[in-house]
């Protein structure tokens, strides 16, 4: 019953979750949040690849570099997010316009 | 590998007996009911001793404390005042449930709940014996480690739904200080993979011996070290004295658990007890050769040998009883250091807690990490004590020939 | 293969029991117990004060950077922690080397940060 | 017949918590849901057979990431001025009606595409003859030490870019050019 589809659709939504959080919120930090959603789908991807199309451990591997990848990319954006703060004392994206010179 | 308490009974001849006898009265095939229903046995039991070892915890605590302090402690509720803490139970659950005003709701009710479950949680992988584990999950010590983080978000999110301010800080203080102490945690417990190869608990802990000098806490100097950076660390993890700095009540009032009240206090409490119960249990079995039996008596071998006329089944029963006394045993001791510690030693400051963190156990741990990877390269994983007994020999041999 | 997974079964159960337990010992409590608030008793303990202001304000930036060497030290852990579980292995088959100068190489680079 | 009703479990609670995750007016909440919905994703990872990456997901995002979300949404909360007022309810920044119209807009394409494009993947792969689950711990460290080696050294140089980088970006200012 269970079968690369199930893993594939549930991966699949939630990076439409991920999509509509990052596009719906004007908060920094709830962005944030919708990255990780994303890239967890990413990783799942990779993890119900690795069972059910060849069984070798390449696609761990990479779902292991994914995990990392979020750990430090949430690192420093929220990093970033905190620096942001302190100088405007906002986290809106709209008060960050002015990144993009 | 991967054993839980259900291949244990399988190797029984009753139980496919059993199970084929349930499928047929049923209709079905049993064995996942069957499967399901001894799980859920076995983890009420746990949880009911767990509970039962908290409650006793808070007792032995006071009573300690008393004798510490030259006091009588409790002593009116049943004998010697063991019922103590049926009393405590039932007044906690007949207080009045207080939900702070300006409290988030939905977070005071999930912060105990997230405590609970982290602690429930980590209680799967604890080896009671070789044959009563719950399960004995392939990445037992780090599967603890993502588990008791959650007590770490339960605690700041505690602080945070109450919405006061010595809650906050408790909190806030709590969680720091948790996440850092895991760091030289986690070092520890790589240490420990180091040296048995292998991440379940079943692996770690046949990778020692019954005796003493075959546990890994004397395996080389560094890992005794890392033995007590982990005590020290698990210390701090369940914020006991003297890291017990986000409760700390002359500066904090009750820090986290302020605000919660009746049951919901009574919730935290248990799942620190049972924590604290969790990580003594995690330190036996890490360094102090955790179920291991000497002489062979933990599987059974020393029965089967000298009293040939008991059955080799019931032997090892026998043998698994001692297991988990021994364990059960190790156990208890590191918890009764632990309260000791507690009445003993006074409070860190908050500035001189964190340097000791990161300025001291973690290179320490590093140190160890590094010194135990090269130790193991060098001599090809042999223990201090194997080395000094074949020097020894060697020694000795030497001599003769002379 | 349902067979293999079923290690993780005491895992849900154990989660499930810990919320049955919170949750039907509420209930249960909430037959016991009095339920009688008052606006002294609902306000935030501040040792008899009235609370001035949320507790939700701004905090040291020094718990961040705690948690943000946390994390790099966990991500650090979560990976050493399959390459030490075959360490052993590697040494006993006599290829230890190799793999004590990468893990040797990981853990400085890691000191480099914490020296930092 | 575990599998399926652990699949269905993790299944759950990782929609429901991303779609929680969308819909909450709370950013502390929406971390929740967060939270709810790694441990879902990891129940998935379980069921898969990845072991190892489960507990990994259960480490790094329920210790480290979930922990790092709440300390920042701490340090920028709070402030009662303009917009920015979390762990109240009304929170204007998280987002509007417009917005979220343009969100499912967006998913909507999204979705069309994504499914057309691989609609014939979604029909191939049945599960009919796959090996038992494996400890994947040993082997992903053999991994780690002979085929990816570069990626393991290379990972812990960008972790600790990501530290230096961080701590420096987030690091107090107020002495200015202070060593530390």
């Amino acid at each position: 019953m269970i079968s690369l589809s199930s893993y594939l659709i549930v991966s699949f939504a939630l990076f439409l979750c991920g999509i509509v959080v990052i596009i719906a919120r004007k908060n920094i930090i709830a962005m944030l949040l919708g990255m990780e959603l994303i890239l967890n789908a990413g990783a799942l991807n990779f993890a119900a690849y690795t069972r059910f199309v060849n069984q070798n451990l390449d696609g761990h591997v990479m779902s292991l570099f994914i995990i990392i990848i979020a750990a430090a990319e949430a690192a420093v954006g929220l990093a970033i997010v905190i620096r942001f703060f302190q100088i405007k004392e906002s986290i809106h994206i709209d008060d960050a316009v002015e990144l993009q010179s | 590998m991967n054993d839980t308490i259900v291949s244990y009974l399988a190797q029984a001849p009753g139980y496919s007996l059993a199970v084929s006898k349930i499928s047929e009265i049923l209709g079905f095939d049993a064995t996942g009911l069957v499967t399901f229903l001894v799980f859920g046995i076995a983890v009420f039991i746990v949880v009911n001793v767990m509970a039962l070892v908290g409650g006793l915890g808070t007792y032995a605590e006071r009573k300690i404390s008393a004798d510490i302090q030259m006091r009588q402690g409790p002593n009116r509720v049943g004998p010697y005042g063991l019922l103590q803490f049926l009393a405590d139970g039932v007044k906690m659950i007949t207080k009045e449930d207080v939900t702070p005003r300006d409290a988030d709701k939905t977070l005071f009710f999930v912060a105990p709940l997230l405590a609970l479950v982290g602690v429930f949680m980590s209680l799967a992988v604890i080896p009671f014996s070789s044959g009563f584990t719950l399960t004995s999950l392939n990445i037992g010590v780090f599967y603890l480690l993502g588990v008791s983080s959650l007590v770490g978000v339960a605690i700041f999110v505690g602080g945070y739904a109450s919405n006061s301010k010595w809650s906050m800080l408790g909190g806030m203080r709590g969680a720091s200080q948790i996440i850092s102490y895991e760091v030289p945690v986690t070092l520890s417990i790589l240490a420990v993979v180091l040296m048995a190869g292998g991440l379940s608990f079943g692996t770690i802990t046949e990778a020692q011996g019954g005796l003493p000098h075959q546990w890994f806490i004397l395996h080389n100097p560094f890992s005794f070290i890392a033995f007590f950076v982990l005590f020290v660390g698990a210390l701090a993890e369940a914020n006991r004295a003297p890291f017990d700095l986000p409760e700390a009540e002359s500066e904090l009032v009750s820090g986290y658990h302020t605000e919660f009240t009746g049951m919901r206090f009574a919730f935290f409490a248990l799942a620190e007890y049972i924590e604290v119960f969790v990580l003594c249990g995690v330190c036996a079995a890490l360094f102090l050769g955790g179920y291991n039996v000497p002489f062979g008596l933990g599987s059974g071998d020393f029965i089967i040998k000298n009293f040939p006329a008991v059955h080799p089944m019931i032997a090892k029963q026998i043998g698994n009883v001692l297991q988990l006394k021994v364990f059960v045993l190790k156990t208890l001791a590191l918890y009764y250091v632990v309260i000791w510690i507690r009445w003993t030693l006074p409070r860190l400051r908050v500035d001189h807690l964190m340097t000791l963190c990161w300025k001291y156990m973690t290179p320490i741990a590093i140190f160890n990490l590094v010194g135990i990877a090269i130790w193991i390269y060098a001599f090809e994983g042999k223990s201090m004590l194997t080395l000094m007994a074949s020097a020894l020999s060697a020694m000795a041999g030497s001599g003769g020939g002379h | 293969m349902s067979h293999n997974l079923d290690v993780y079964m005491p895992v849900l159960i154990l989660a499930a029991f810990a919320a049955i337990m919170f949750v039907g010992a509420l209930l249960v409590g909430k037959l016991l117990r009095p339920h009688n608030p008052t606006e002294l008793k609902v306000s935030p303990y501040e040792c008899g004060e009235v609370p001035i202001g949320t507790a939700w304000s701004n905090f040291n930036i020094r718990f961040y950077v705690v948690a943000l060497i946390f994390i790099i030290f966990d991500v650090e852990g979560a990976f050493m922690f399959p390459v030490a579980a075959v360490f052993k292995r590697f040494v006993e088959m006599g290829e230890g080397g190799p793999v004590l100068a990468l893990l040797l190489l990981f853990i400085s680079v890691l000191l480099e940060g914490i020296s930092y | 017949m575990f599998l399926d009703t652990m699949f269905l479990l993790s299944a759950l609670a990782t929609l429901g918590g991303a779609l929680m995750v969308v819909m909450s007016k709370n950013l502390m909440h929406a971390c929740m849901y967060l939270l709810l919905s790694l441990f879902g994703v990891a129940g998935l990872y379980a069921t898969l057979g990845a072991d190892f990456l489960a507990a990994t997901q259960l480490v790094v995002y329920a210790g480290g990431v979930v922990i790092l979300m709440l300390f920042a949404i701490m340090l920028t909360g709070g402030v009662e001025e303009f917009v920015n007022k979390f762990g109240i309810n009304k929170i204007p920044s998280m987002g509007t009606t417009k917005t979220y119209t343009i969100g499912a807009i967006v998913s909507l394409i999204f979705s069309f595409v994504i499914l057309k494009t691989l609609s014939p993947l979604f029909k191939n792969y049945s599960q009919a003859d796959l090996p038992p689950m494996e400890s994947t711990v040993e082997d992903i460290g053999v991994l780690l030490v002979t085929d990816h080696a570069l990626a393991f050294e290379i990972s812990s140089v960008l972790l600790l870019g990501a530290l230096i980088g961080a701590a420096v970006i987030s690091r107090p200012r107020k002495i200015n050019g202070g060593s530390k």
